[in-house]
């Protein structure tokens, strides 16, 4: 049987995954994809609460804008680390601790 | 909650399982009948059969991240625009094309405004042309007579 | 909403007396039962018939070549060489399984995988016929190119997971000039989207009509060079000459695939030559009218009328002609997408991303809006109802 | 029935795809892993009813951000040399026993609190007759044009701001500089 709660239960292990993936890694790309994993929850959260709460079309928009903000995040905040990596040699998040280079 | 909707989906869930199975089928039908002698020099990657020096997985130009970054800025305004271009044949039956069509417009504009700013800017250029000195034609010149 | 073949021969008494029958048969209601078995056969045949057509694809290539260069071409297994793509199997698998020593192990494997899987995914949607549609999705079109993309990674992991030099560069130049051409190939079939007032492929092809000048690329002016602009930008995604950068034999040994052997590089050449049908019957729908057939006779009401034929048969005679049609003109493009390989030189790297960036997306573009104000200005007429309009029966010199 | 295979079959490749990414070791391992858990996420829109999400979701993932990962690791993880200049190592670990345990020991936290509120969601909403599935493409069309035109609008000028920003951080430095 699906119900809401199969859904929340996935959006959850979705979240916790990019969460330790957030925490323990030390590489700049790899936190970038936990970022990925947790947007990817929200969405999904969005999606499932439409389907079985109220069954309006705005969750949909709003997953929708959330994978453009994710798309563009991503864009960006890769170019910062390869701009980063053209200064510092490295990818290290330790390493970008400093506002100037 | 039989929802017979759902069942569009399944051609694609057999034909994707339908791809699974003929690549490992095949990889392990394949075992019984194929040879298997490796040796050091035939696992080496092909280098014209000199001995290859370090490992391939190398930096390489920042010039494949710009063309992607451009690519997926596209990919989302295309995702943001086909809804909206699956309506605009019903907006114009019911006399509110105008609407649309200036927002479609608008969006659109802004779009060639991130692109002009590229190309102006030389990021659409795989090779980046740069203009030479005078000295530096001479020095050319200087190398060829010499 | 959503068609697909199960629901057209469901129309059909004797599938409703057979789903009936097994139902008591075996004491449950058989409806998915009978739909899944409908799905399993037509995807099998599907399959089959395009590893066929992947197969025959390798033969008329060299076919074709040959009879370009004034050459014989293969002409020994089998009469005039047909059965030289079996041979080629039977070479393929029996062939030794090499995988390099510094190679990464796990992507080595599953990129011939990704990019089959991708490939099969995208065959769900191509129209046949009205009937014969493995699954009409409502996002139909932007399901094959999302699903299609799947290649793309493939190549660039097949490139990264060899350790070769060779390879990396091939897979990144693949990669890159995939993504790359995506671009002006969404912009045109968006622009034929906005025309049509839907995004599945059956609203795609029922918004034109059979004969050519009720098809796309003679709409309107717009959507007569898009058609081009989507052709060139389907052929350097299909790593086809004379955008085969990717596997540049000259420069790059093989490309992407110098390191895989056997059955591996077998994968990715069927799910290329596949794909290349894939985007000749995606033109063939979006722009030729797909398996409309003229003066109607799809729909079969012409000849149960005029031969008087019972009405099932009469629409099952329609839709072979359909399918006769949609394949006629997949093949015709086929046969050009070969023909444009062994003709036109290979373009360089640079150019190929200057005609990419500075000429195909531009014009897509422009395209895209000049079809948004032509449905707005005229209502989605095309050229030809204008000019009946202004010329009266004058037009039927154009 | 098949409803239920769909949701099983994506919810295990999206489940098992992100705890791939926590495990692996190895970056191109786990954008691959990244992969396998956006495509199973489509899966589940289209169990969801939300097919032109899924159509999305393949799009912008498969065919976007996952592309720009890989191409972004293959821009920095160059191990001709494993150190720079600096010292430091090029390509810097991915997490050790004590990261790990940091992580695990928030997420099991984060975890008991959100389960708490699921079970409450479960008891609150009982299931109901669930809508048939329409057509999304139309309505999601229908509001970006109506009622949210100005987010429509904003997004295009957030993406050109993206993308300038972007290109301008990236682009490589000039000679001599």
């Amino acid at each position: 049987m699906i119900t809401l709660s199969s859904y929340l239960m996935i959006s959850l292990a979705l979240f916790l995954s990019g969460l330790v993936v957030m925490i323990s890694r030390k590489n700049i790309i790899a936190i970038l994809l936990g970022i990925e994993l947790i947007l990817n929850a929200a969405a999904l959260n969005f999606v499932a609460y439409t389907r079985f709460v109220n069954d309006n079309i705005e969750g949909h928009i709003m997953s929708l804008f959330i994978i453009v903000i994710a798309a563009a995040e991503a864009a960006v905040g890769l170019g910062i680390v390869i701009r980063f990596f053209q200064m510092r040699e490295s990818i290290h998040i330790d390493d970008a601790a400093q506002l100037q280079s | 909650m039989s929802s017979p909707n759902l069942d569009v989906y399944m051609p694609i869930v057999i034909l994707m399982a339908f791809g699974v199975v003929a690549v490992v089928g095949a990889l392990l039908f394949g075992r019984l009948l194929r040879p298997s002698n490796p040796n050091t020099l035939k696992e080496s990657p092909y280098e014209c059969g000199e001995e290859p020096i370090g490992s391939a997985w190398s930096n390489f130009n920042v010039r494949f991240y710009v063309v992607s970054l451009i690519f997926i800025i596209f990919d989302v305004e295309g995702a943001l625009m086909f809804p909206v271009a699956a309506v605009f044949k019903k907006f114009n039956e019911i006399g509110e094309g105008a609407v649309l069509l200036g927002s479609l417009l608008l969006f659109i504009l802004v779009l060639v405004l991130g692109i002009i700013y590229c190309w102006r800017k030389g990021d659409l250029d795989w090779v980046k042309s740069f203009k030479l000195t005078d000295e530096q034609i001479k020095q050319l010149n200087g190398i060829e007579e010499s | 909403m959503n068609s697909t073949i199960v629901s057209y021969l469901s129309q059909f008494e004797g599938h409703k007396k057979f789903i009936s029958i097994l139902s008591e048969a075996l004491g449950f209601d058989a409806t998915y039962l009978v739909a899944f078995l409908v799905f399993f056969l037509a995807s099998f045949i599907v399959v089959n018939v395009m590893a066929l057509v992947g197969g025959l694809g390798t033969y008329a290539e060299r076919k074709i070549s040959a009879d370009i260069q004034m050459r014989q071409g293969p002409n020994r297994v089998g009469p005039y060489g047909l059965l030289q793509f079996l041979a080629d199997g039977v070479k393929m698998i029996t062939k030794e399984d090499i995988i390099p020593r510094n190679a990464d192990k796990l992507l080595f494997t599953i990129a011939p995988l990704m990019a089959l899987v991708g490939v099969f995914g995208s065959l769900a949607v191509v129209p046949f016929s009205s009937g014969f549609i493995l699954t009409d999705l409502n996002v139909g079109v932007f399901y094959l190119i999302g699903v299609s993309s799947l290649v793309g990674v493939a190549i660039f992991l097949g490139g990264y997971s060899s350790n070769s030099k060779w390879s990396m560069l091939g897979g990144m130049r693949g990669a890159s000039q995939i993504i790359s051409y995506e671009v002006p190939v969404t912009l045109s079939i968006l622009a034929i989207v906005i025309l049509a007032g839907g995004l599945s492929f059956s609203t795609l092809v029922e918004a034109q009509g059979g004969m050519p000048h009720q098809w796309y690329i003679l709409h309107n002016p717009f959507t007569f060079i898009g058609f081009f602009v989507f052709f060139i930008g389907a052929l350097a995604e299909t790593n086809r000459a004379p955008f085969d950068l990717p596997e540049a034999e000259s420069e790059l040994v093989s490309g992407y695939h110098t390191e895989y052997t056997g059955m591996r590089f077998g994968f990715f050449a069927l799910a290329e030559y596949i794909e290349v049908f894939v985007v000749c019957g995606v033109a063939a729908a979006a722009f030729l009218g797909g398996y409309k057939v003229p003066f109607d006779l799809g729909t079969g009401d012409l000849l149960v009328n005029t031969l008087h034929l019972p009405p099932i048969i009469g629409r099952n005679i329609g839709q072979i002609l359909q399918v006769g049609s949609f394949v006629t003109k997949t093949l015709v493009l086929y046969y050009i997408v070969i023909w444009i390989r062994w003709t036109f030189p290979r373009l360089r790297v640079d150019h190929l991303m200057t005609l990419c960036w500075k000429y195909l997306t531009p014009i897509a573009l422009f395209n895209l809006v000049g079809c948004a104000v032509w449905l707005y200005a005229f209502d989605g007429q095309s050229v030809w109802e204008l000019l009946s309009h202004l010329g009266g029966a004058s037009s039927g010199g154009h | 029935m098949f409803d239920n295979i769909l949701f099983i079959l994506s919810a295990s490749l999206t489940v098992v795809g992100a705890f791939s990414v926590v495990l692996t070791k190895n970056l191109m391992h786990s954008c691959v892993y990244l992969l396998a858990a956006l495509f199973g996420t489509a899966g589940l829109y289209a169990t969801l009813g939300a097919d032109f999400l899924a159509a999305t979701q393949l799009v912008v993932y498969v065919g976007g951000v996952v592309i720009l990962m890989l191409f972004a690791v293959m821009l920095t993880g160059g191990d001709q040399d494993k150190e720079n200049k600096f010292g430091i190592t090029k390509v810097p670990s991915m997490g050790n026993f004590k990261t790990f345990l940091a992580g695990g020991v928030s997420a099991l936290v984060i975890a008991l609190v959100v389960l708490r509120l699921i079970a409450n969601v479960a008891k609150q909403n009982p299931q109901g007759e669930l809508p048939e599935f329409t057509s999304s493409v139309v309505a999601i069309g229908t509001k970006l044009v109506t009622d949210h035109v100005l987010a429509f609008e904003i997004s295009s000028v957030l993406l050109l701001g993206a993308l300038v920003g972007a290109a301008v951080i990236a682009r490589p430095a000039k000679r001599g500089e």
